[in-house]
């Protein structure tokens, strides 16, 4: 190609890459091609691309290290406008005819980042350097911050709202299995055939596991592909068993409750995808056992320059031939400390590649030496590599003789020339799940991994099969699998089947591993200026030996401090390559075992998971529930402006065309005062209570008294609560001695309805009293005004209206429109006020009846606002406006709403006698006229003294409710004074001065009734 | 104290591969006596024993710690420090530390990227803007800053914002205080305890109080995992844990220990350089240093000890996330956490003598004491070197669990913070 | 996140079917306006908030909306059952007795 | 048979029952059943509601509503009854919930009423208080299971249970061919667009709801 591109695509017999159907995509704004199977990842190696990002922190040159959920180094920006996704792996984003990718990081470019320029003085930023420094002249540091700050984040975030939606699904099973490898697919197997209902997840596009990059091993005789084709197949056929591929396990919680996120479209081409399915969707599983069969990912050795790009575990290398028929180069060196690495070598070198292994073991498997000899493989073993050597790629290797016993530099070694170096230092199994709620893994030395164990945490459910455990050899994998299973089984009362399931793999016997992380390089620096190439541990922030060194040095001891100090494993990737060198690297400058170090805490989520998935469908139009009353769509055709009253939406006001709130407002105010109104009440909390007892349950949880209320009235109360504060208010109405009807706030009825359930089930047992919500039963129109007797009185007929037949606080069963009514006679605007209470099915036609026969008397629907300021002008509280909950009934002037005498202690009471809620200098809430009768008072002023503000001011209290009264021709408010009640009946202490918006209004305390005190309006 | 933290240093150990870095806090041998010795390496009990060496001049001072030092909720918590709370006493006390935190790098000689990037608490109902508009007037008048913003005002400052009227809680405005914003968490354990160490203070981690020796209502000494310790004065500052240790006391507090969580995005390119708080979609964001943002979540109702809590907690505030940034959609969550918070029933704080004579508490700050770090470990060493509490926590006493003079900030404090 | 059976529907759901209630025995004194200040505002305020197993009130919100007691370890949300108020009175006073 | 207030009603009146769902206009959008599409629904609107609740201590409580309504109250928990006038759920162990034609709630209620003279118990007509949605199709219960933390595989026949949907509550129970959703007037709209927007990915059709209901 012309831009000399390698091409390092290889005819694989086993390659999962379908050769036929290339697909182009683009990289960094360069244009590739791929196939159908590979990965972003596998095509652009194949491509021979080798730089894929810059360093965090020194913009160092980095490329693709791993095969999967594991990567470090290849973020990448997928896609562009609303569906650009910041941070994908390269990895793990499935190829699709025309992806584009675009770079995370280097600036200006990939080729060059300006921050190499100061990555050459990365001396002089060790771990935390920026505590140590950035500090004076105090006033700069917005100025640095701004400059780290430029250097911040890989990807982009989107600007453009999200068009894809997502959603959750529940599942409850029997048996979740984690992982669908060799082994848990096995498990699935063995569990599906017992009948147990069985989900089984995998992260990636297709199930196998790892067994995807070892397709020479042979199972029961079979290739491994067969064998697990066999397995899948069988799974297939069972209904009780689901499989998700594409779904990433990503939290465990209490009781094994999984969320699992499932990748539903991102794979698919632009064309291909569909606006009505999800683009992700988070399953919430619960499930009876797990079983985590999550395997385990191989972890790389550390040494000097080992970020080239070029440098990647074995077992990526692994991958990439075998499953992806992708040879990373054309000359392979590969580290190894175990055997592991060794089959990779084998398949690479059969493909052509030249290879060489250098083992840090002295002796090595006999098996493999005699492999790797026929394929004319050389390797050194007993040596490691210490440096690699080249500047934006790896060129070749600088080797060291080890230690027989320690891991120190007994002798120099050959440099070897290559285009890629891989290296293992052993696997790490993936062990996150099950530490989520609170398990722990335990360090093995044999194995040299931080292990689970199969059934360890049997008791809550959860087992764990294959890699995880620490078995790496298959053979022994799938017979432990098989021996799990049966115990699994029988907690679900199920016997195990394995007919027909041979497990006998031809794979090589393994021998011992070598205890080694870091590969010493022999240099001895101390004291000189200068510094070893660095050794990274944590690739992704930047992390090199010498940080953890470090941080010890500076007695940053603990594990989680080390973490913190030098950001081991916080990044995308968590630490999965990076965690255990860092512990182990830790341990010896410790001076302590890796097990006395032990591990940081592993947290969800296993990968990064959007948060639109986490949303669900909690996003938009269903976020959160709005209720609705069942006029809403006439208050929509009348032109509602709408409010939200806890969670009922409520007109607000009725705008006609060129109106604002104030105009509206104050027609809607006069029309109901001057001739009538109508207001939609219907949200209300209302309670029907029944029993003997009631009147002594409404003793209890009012601050009033109910003994003497008669069948056939209402009144008002005030519920306290145990701190004797204002909780709720709102009328009750007495139906029968042994039947009343609550109503409640708006926004209080559900707590409400739940506090007299508490009190009655849990300490008054024994009172007879049921109660029932009907809130949702009954539509209230209030008709407020002085003709809403004549309006009512055309539309009902059977209920005598008359003053004395009906009296105030009265309420009268009739019908209304021809249908069955329940009308109070009550009022929250000092008016003469009927509360048209019908069953809502009704509701909208008999508010439409009433309006057609208000119309002659211009009769008009008002909202919350308007309804606020005819309370407000005769003085009624709203609760939770003019009351915060630290407002007792005193406090409010309403004592008259308090009965003392009542015998039972009703809930509250006691606390009102305590010392600081029974002084009487409290603030108590008072009438305010500011001076100037054309200024209303913002709410949520202060109130003052004086107009002279020279902080710290003392305060007095502060506006709670504030209007123009179009009525009275002026502003009125309300608020709280300290001393208030007092002051203001006293000249030249009933000034305050109202404080808001950099301005003192001066504000005379008076009477909060400001209409009607006698109650002559409503009294008609 | 010694104050080597400084660019030149930096440079200079550069060259000498950073071999003369000295232990950031020391590590030494318990002692059997100490005259103060404060439970939990917090920010707070640090703070505390910084003060009380610096302050007061005690010297012979023991923070003890049952984990690694600032593993708390200090290290878990989403950093927000602002100071505009509703009533003087709370105001005041916020503010005191607000002041201190903007002198704290120098103070401390550590960097604790106090970054005053302002803050928004967003309104999105009348009341919530009646209650705003309360909030800054009475901080203007205690002379702390704050304004009222409409939601323009709010979009004006952060562009991404969505102030659409159709959402299920339209932003109407915001509270906005301009010199709040964000701290380092870890940082400022790690200085308080350098400057701490420096002036004597013994910091010895891993050290578990398991037990209080009290004779005749005065405090004796302690037994901790690594044995008994002699003290007449003990300053507990631990936390979530608070009422472990008050009932090793023998006495109770107002307190419910609950799970509060946290959550970080994957590192972005800096696309918010503020902080936001919404009480009413229960969710807070900011965007740090690293470039992570940086996401707080609601507290789960029920008790809990363990150090995580519910997944639907954080599901709902991803949702919340969404509605006020519909294109953080696809930005994705790298970690979550949860951490044991102190909630008393004022959501104000307990600074304050106890019945045992000796024995103080620091404790009930809930979801929102990191802001407070200084400023209550300066009070805090006050109430414990003169035995008496100092003006600004006076109000915080245990006594007003009895008299009723509750400092009720449920309002500013909402859901978490 | 944990799962509770509720005694009255008798079947095992999920936590979100809960409101969690506080404190379980609580008792209210009988006779409020002969306590002190003090002992008022103890049973008012003042939690035991024990680490370990925790005797606790929780609602049926969406299901039965009944209240009945749970017996839980707030160290590591494990559950040593799920009681009527009645029936966890029993078992509570048990324990006390024994304790 | 009808209620006593009925009586003296004018006859210029000619109310109107609009259900809880009546805004989204089912009725038009209507189709019968088919194949093209996963998940069906409708509102089976304005039957008639009353709540019931009472002790099953009670001996005078139950032989008064078993012999009010000619069957035997269903006491098991989460258990539910097909009869003659309708269904009646177990909602708690002292709630029940009676559904049944409107027509008939009245009858049923004065039946209630008068049995229960004298007995501590609870009838109340909250009709207008609730509705029902009818849910059908192959991909019923997927749908719920996106909608409900409830094991849909532990709701056999017979069975009613209060539980979530979205972040509200409702009453669910298996119906012949699928599955009804009993809920509160007011939260109608937030559940039909969850239901709408749950079902998107599997196509979702108005049924047409042919039978006696
Ligand atoms: C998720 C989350 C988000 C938050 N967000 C904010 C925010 O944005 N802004 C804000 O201002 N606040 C926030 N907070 C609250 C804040 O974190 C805390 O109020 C504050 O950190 C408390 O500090 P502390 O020093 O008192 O407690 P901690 O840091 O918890 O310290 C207490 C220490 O006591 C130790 N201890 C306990 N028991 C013992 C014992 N027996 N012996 C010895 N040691 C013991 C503990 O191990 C711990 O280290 C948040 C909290 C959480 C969990
Ligand atoms: N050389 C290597 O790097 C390597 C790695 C793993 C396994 N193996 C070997 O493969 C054989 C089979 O091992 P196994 O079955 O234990 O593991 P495996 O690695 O083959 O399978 C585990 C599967 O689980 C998936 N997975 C992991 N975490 C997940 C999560 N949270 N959610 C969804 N899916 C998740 C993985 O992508 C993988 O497909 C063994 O012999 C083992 O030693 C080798
Ligand atoms: C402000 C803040 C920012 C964080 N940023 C990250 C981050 O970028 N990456 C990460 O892995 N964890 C991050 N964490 C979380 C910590 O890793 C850790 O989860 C948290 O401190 C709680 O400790 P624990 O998980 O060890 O219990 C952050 C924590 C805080 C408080
Ligand atoms: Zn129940």
């Amino acid at each position: 190609m012309s831009d000399n591109r390698m091409n390092n695509r290889i005819k694989h017999p086993h390659s999962k890459v379908n050769l036929n159907k290339p697909l182009s995509f683009t990289f960094d704004g360069k244009s590739y091609q791929g196939f159908a199977g590979d990965t972003l990842a596998s095509a652009l190696l194949a491509n021979g691309v080798k730089v894929v990002a810059r360093s965090f922190k020194y913009g160092r040159p980095r490329g693709i290290i791993g095969a999967g959920a594991e990567e470090p180094n290849a973020l990448v920006q997928i896609d562009t406008g609303a569906r650009t996704t910041p941070d994908l792996k390269a990895t793990q984003v499935e190829l699709y005819e025309g992806l584009v990718a675009g770079r995370t990081s280097g600036w200006p470019s990939l080729a060059f980042d300006l921050k190499s320029v100061g990555g050459k003085f990365s001396r002089f930023m060790p771990a935390g350097f920026y505590y140590k420094t950035f500090k004076a002249p105090v006033k700069m540091w917005p100025i640095y911050e701004n400059i780290i700050r430029r250097a911040a984040g890989y990807g982009k975030s989107p600007i453009e709202a999200d068009t894809e939606t997502y959603d959750h699904q529940h599942h409850h099973v029997d048996l979740l299995v984690v992982g669908g490898g060799a082994t848990g697919l096995l498990a699935a197997l063995l569990a599906g055939r017992s009948g147990v209902k069985v989900l089984l997840v995998d992260d990636q596009s297709e199930l196998g596991g790892y067994l995807l990059s070892m397709p020479n091993v042979k199972i029961g005789g079979l290739t491994a592909q067969n064998w697990s084709a066999n397995i899948i197949a069988e799974l297939a056929s069972l209904p009780n068993v689901t499989i998700l591929t594409r779904t990433t396990a990503f939290a465990l919680h209490d009781m094994n409750m999984i969320q699992a996120v499932e990748l539903l479209q991102d794979h698919l081409p632009h064309s291909a995808r569909n606006a009505t399915q999800r683009r992700e969707r988070m399953h919430r599983i619960r499930a009876t056992k797990v079983v985590l069969a999550a395997g385990a990912f191989e972890r790389p050795l550390v040494f000097g320059n080992n970020d080239l790009p070029g440098i990647m575990t074995a077992s990526a290398l692994t991958t990439y031939i075998n499953r992806y028929g992708v040879a990373c180069g054309k000359n392979a060196v590969i580290m190894t400390s175990n055997d592991l690495a060794y089959q990779g070598a084998v398949d690479l070198a059969a493909a052509g590649v030249k290879v060489t292994i250098v083992d840090t073991r002295e002796h090595i498997n006999p098996e493999w030496a005699n492999r790797t000899n026929k394929l004319g493989i050389k390797v050194y073993s007993g040596y490691g590599v210490s440096e690699a050597i080249g500047t934006s790629a790896v060129q070749g290797v600088k080797l060291v003789k080890l230690g027989a016993l320690k891991n120190i530099v007994t002798g120099s070694g050959p440099d070897i020339s290559c285009d890629v170096l891989a290296s293992s230092g052993g696997l790490s199994p993936t062990v996150h799940l099950f530490c989520h709620d609170g398990g722990r893994p335990k360090w093995d030395e044999a194995r040299l991994a931080f292990v689970v164990s199969a059934n360890g945490r049997a008791k809550d459910g959860i087992f764990c099969v294959g890699a995880i455990t620490g078995v790496f050899a298959l053979q022994e994998g799938l017979a432990k699998t098989r021996i799990t299973l049966a115990e699994v089984l029988t907690d679900l009362d199920k016997t195990i089947d394995d007919s027909g399931l041979a497990l006998e793999t031809d794979e090589i016997a393994v021998t011992p591993a070598r205890h080694i992380f870091h590969v010493p390089d022999g240099k001895d620096v101390h004291g000189t200026i200068f510094t070893r190439p660095k050794a990274f541990v944590d690739f992704q922030n930047d992390v090199a030996v010498s940080d953890i060194q470090l941080a010890v040095r500076e007695n940053y001891r603990s594990i989680e401090h080390i973490k913190r100090y030098t950001a081991l494993g916080f990044g995308t990737d968590q630490g999965k390559l990076s965690n255990v060198n860092g512990f182990a690297i830790a341990a010896e400058a410790l001076g302590k075992t890796i097990p006395e170090v032990g591990t940081t805490t592993y947290r969800p989520a296993y990968t990064p998971v959007s948060f639109g998935a986490l949303a669900g469908a909690h996003v938009g139009i269903t976020f959160e529930p709005r209720r609705y009353t069942a006029m809403q769509a006439t208050h929509e055709a009348y032109g509602a402006e709408f409010e939200d009253v806890g969670q009922w939406i409520r007109p607000w006001y009725f705008a006609k065309p060129g109106e604002d709130i104030h105009a509206a407002v104050n027609r809607e105010c006069l029309a109901t005062r001057n001739s009538v109104g109508m207001l939609d009440a219907s949200t209300l909390g209302k309670i029907d209570i029944r029993g003997k007892d009631v009147r002594e349950f409404l003793n209890r949880i009012y601050a009033n008294a109910w003994t003497q209320l008669a069948v056939g009235k209402c009144r008002y109360g005030l519920m306290l609560d145990e701190a004797g504060m204002v909780m709720d208010d709102g009328v009750t109405a007495c139906i029968t001695d042994t039947h009343f009807l609550m109503t409640t706030t708006s926004g209080g009825a559900a707590r409400v309805m739940t506090w007299l359930e508490k009190w009655h089930q849990t300490e008054w047992p024994e009172l007879e009293v049921y109660m029932t919500s009907v809130t949702d039963h009954w539509t209230t129109a209030a008709l407020v005004g002085p003709k809403s007797r004549d309006v009512l009185a055309k539309l009902c007929t059977d209920i005598d209206l008359s003053k004395d037949a009906f009296k105030f606080m009265d309420w009268r069963d009739g019908t209304v429109a021809g249908v069955p009514a329940r009308v109070f006679r009550i009022s929250f605007s000092g008016e003469l006020a009927y509360e048209v209470n019908v069953d809502a099915s009704y509701g909208n036609y008999v508010w439409n009846e009433l309006m057609k026969a208000g119309k002659e008397f211009d009769i008009t629907p008002y909202g919350t606002e308007t309804m606020h300021v005819l309370r407000a002008e005769k003085g009624f509280i709203i609760v939770g406006q003019d009351t915060d909950g630290s407002v007792t009934p005193f406090d409010l002037d309403m004592a008259w709403a308090v009965g003392m005498k009542k015998p039972y202690s009703f809930l509250g009471k006691r606390s009102l006698a305590r010392s600081d809620t029974s002084r009487t200098d409290r603030k108590q809430l008072v009438g305010l006229l500011p001076e100037d009768p054309n200024v209303v008072l913002k709410e949520g002023a202060q109130l003052i003294n004086s107009s002279d503000i020279t902080p710290p001011v003392p305060m007095l209290g502060h506006v709670t409710s504030s209007y123009y009264s179009a009525f009275l021709g002026r502003s009125i408010a309300m608020g709280f004074v300290i001393d208030g009640i007092k002051r203001r009946d006293e000249e030249g202490r009933n000034i305050v001065y109202a404080w808001a918006e950099g301005k003192a209004v001066k504000v005379k305390i008076v009477s909060s009734v400001f209409v009607d005190a006698e109650g002559a309006r409503h009294n008609v | 104290m010694k104050k080597d933290y400084s660019i030149w240093k930096l440079l200079s150990q550069g060259l000498k591969n950073h071999e003369g870095w000295t232990p950031t806090w020391r590590n030494p041998e318990l002692k059997p006596s100490y005259d103060v010795v404060i439970i939990g390496a917090g920010g707070h009990g640090l703070a505390t024993a910084y003060y009380l060496a610096k302050e007061h001049g005690i010297k012979n001072i023991a923070v003890l710690e049952k984990g690694y030092l600032g593993g708390g909720n200090t290290a878990r918590n989403t950093t927000i420090v602002r100071s505009n709370y509703l009533w003087d006493e709370a105001a005041m006390l916020y503010e005191h530390s607000l002041k201190l935190w903007e002198g704290l790098t120098e103070d401390l000689n550590f960097n604790v990227m106090f970054s005053q990037r302002g803050v928004f608490n967003l309104g999105h109902t009348l009341q919530d803007m009646r209650d705003i508009e309360r909030r800054v007037n009475a901080n203007n008048l205690n002379g702390i800053d704050a304004l009222t913003l409409n939601a323009q005002e709010v979009k004006d400052r952060i562009p991404m914002i969505n102030i659409s009227k159709n959402t299920r809680f339209p932003i109407l405005g915001a509270s906005f205080q301009p010199r709040g914003g964000v701290a380092r968490h870890d940082a400022v354990a790690w200085g308080f305890a350098r400057a701490a160490s420096n002036y004597g203070v013994d910091i010895i981690e891993n050290c578990e109080v398991l037990g209080m020796d009290i004779v005749n209502g005065n405090m004796k000494g302690l037994q901790t995992t690594k044995g008994y310790i002699a003290t007449s004065k003990v300053g507990c500052v631990t936390a979530g844990h608070s009422s472990v240790m008050a009932k090793a006391a023998g006495i109770r507090m107002p307190l419910e220990s609950h799970p509060l969580q946290a959550f970080v995005s994957e590192s972005l390119k800096p696309i918010l350089d503020t902080v936001v708080m919404s009480n009413a979609v229960h969710g807070y964001v900011s965007q740090s240093d690293k470039g992570e943002l940086v996401i707080g979540a609601g507290i789960d109702h029920y008790l809990s000890y363990a150090q995580r809590g519910s997944p639907h907690i954080i599901e709902h505030t991803a949702a919340a996330i969404i509605e006020l940034f519909p294109m953080f959609s696809r930005v994705r969550m790298n970690r979550q956490w949860g951490g044991i918070v102190d909630t008393t029933p004022d959501a104000c704080p307990i600074i304050s003598k106890t019945k045992v004579k000796g024995l103080y508490f620091n404790c009930g700050w809930g979801t929102g004491g990191f802001k407070a770090t200084p400023g209550s470990g300066n009070v805090f060493a006050h109430t414990i070197a003169n035995d008496e509490a100092h003006p600004l926590n006076a109000a915080f006493s245990l006594d007003r669990f009895h008299s009723g003079h509750l400092i009720d900030e449920h309002g500013a404090a909402g859901v978490a913070h | 996140m944990f799962v509770i059976r509720c005694p009255h529907c008798c079947e095992v759901r999920e936590e979100e079917e809960f409101s969690y209630s506080g404190e379980a025995f609580v008792a209210r004194p009988s006779a409020p306006e002969i306590e002190s200040d003090e002992n008022w505002g103890d049973y008012l305020f003042m939690k035991r908030n024990v680490k370990g197993w925790h005797w606790e009130m929780w609602g049926h919100s969406s299901g039965c909306r009944k209240f009945f007691v749970v017996k839980r370890n707030t160290a590591n949300h494990s559950i040593g059952g799920a009681w009527s108020l009645t029936e966890a009175r029993k078992e509570y006073d048990a324990e006390e007795a024994n304790a | 048979m009808f209620n006593s207030s009925q009586s003296n009603q004018t006859s210029q009146f000619k109310p109107v029952m609009q259900s809880p769902l009546h805004p989204f206009g089912l009725a038009a959008k209507q189709e019968k059943v088919n194949g093209t599409k996963g998940v069906w629904a409708n509102e089976v609107p304005l039957l008639g509601y009353i709540s019931l609740r009472g002790n099953v201590q009670n001996a005078a409580f139950i032989n008064a509503v078993n012999s009010a309504l000619g069957i035997s109250l269903p006491t098991q928990p989460c258990s539910m009854l097909d009869s003659s006038f309708g269904s009646i759920l177990w909602l708690s162990t002292d709630e029940w919930l009676l559904i049944c034609p409107r027509e008939q709630r009245a009858t049923l209620q004065k039946l209630l009423e008068t049995a229960l003279q004298g007995i501590h118990s609870q009838v109340f007509d909250n009709s207008g208080g609730f509705t029902s949605v009818i849910l059908q199709g192959k991909n019923a219960s997927d749908v719920l299971h996106h909608c409900t933390v409830y094991d849909l595989s532990a709701l056999q026949a017979g069975k009613v249970v209060g539980t979530t949907f979205g972040k509200v509550s409702l009453f669910l129970q298996q119906d012949k061919n699928g599955y009804r959703l009993v809920f509160r007037r007011s939260f109608a709209d937030y559940i039909w667009r969850y239901l709408e927007r749950s079902a998107l990915p599997y196509g979702f059709g108005i049924a047409q709801l042919n039978d006696e209901r």
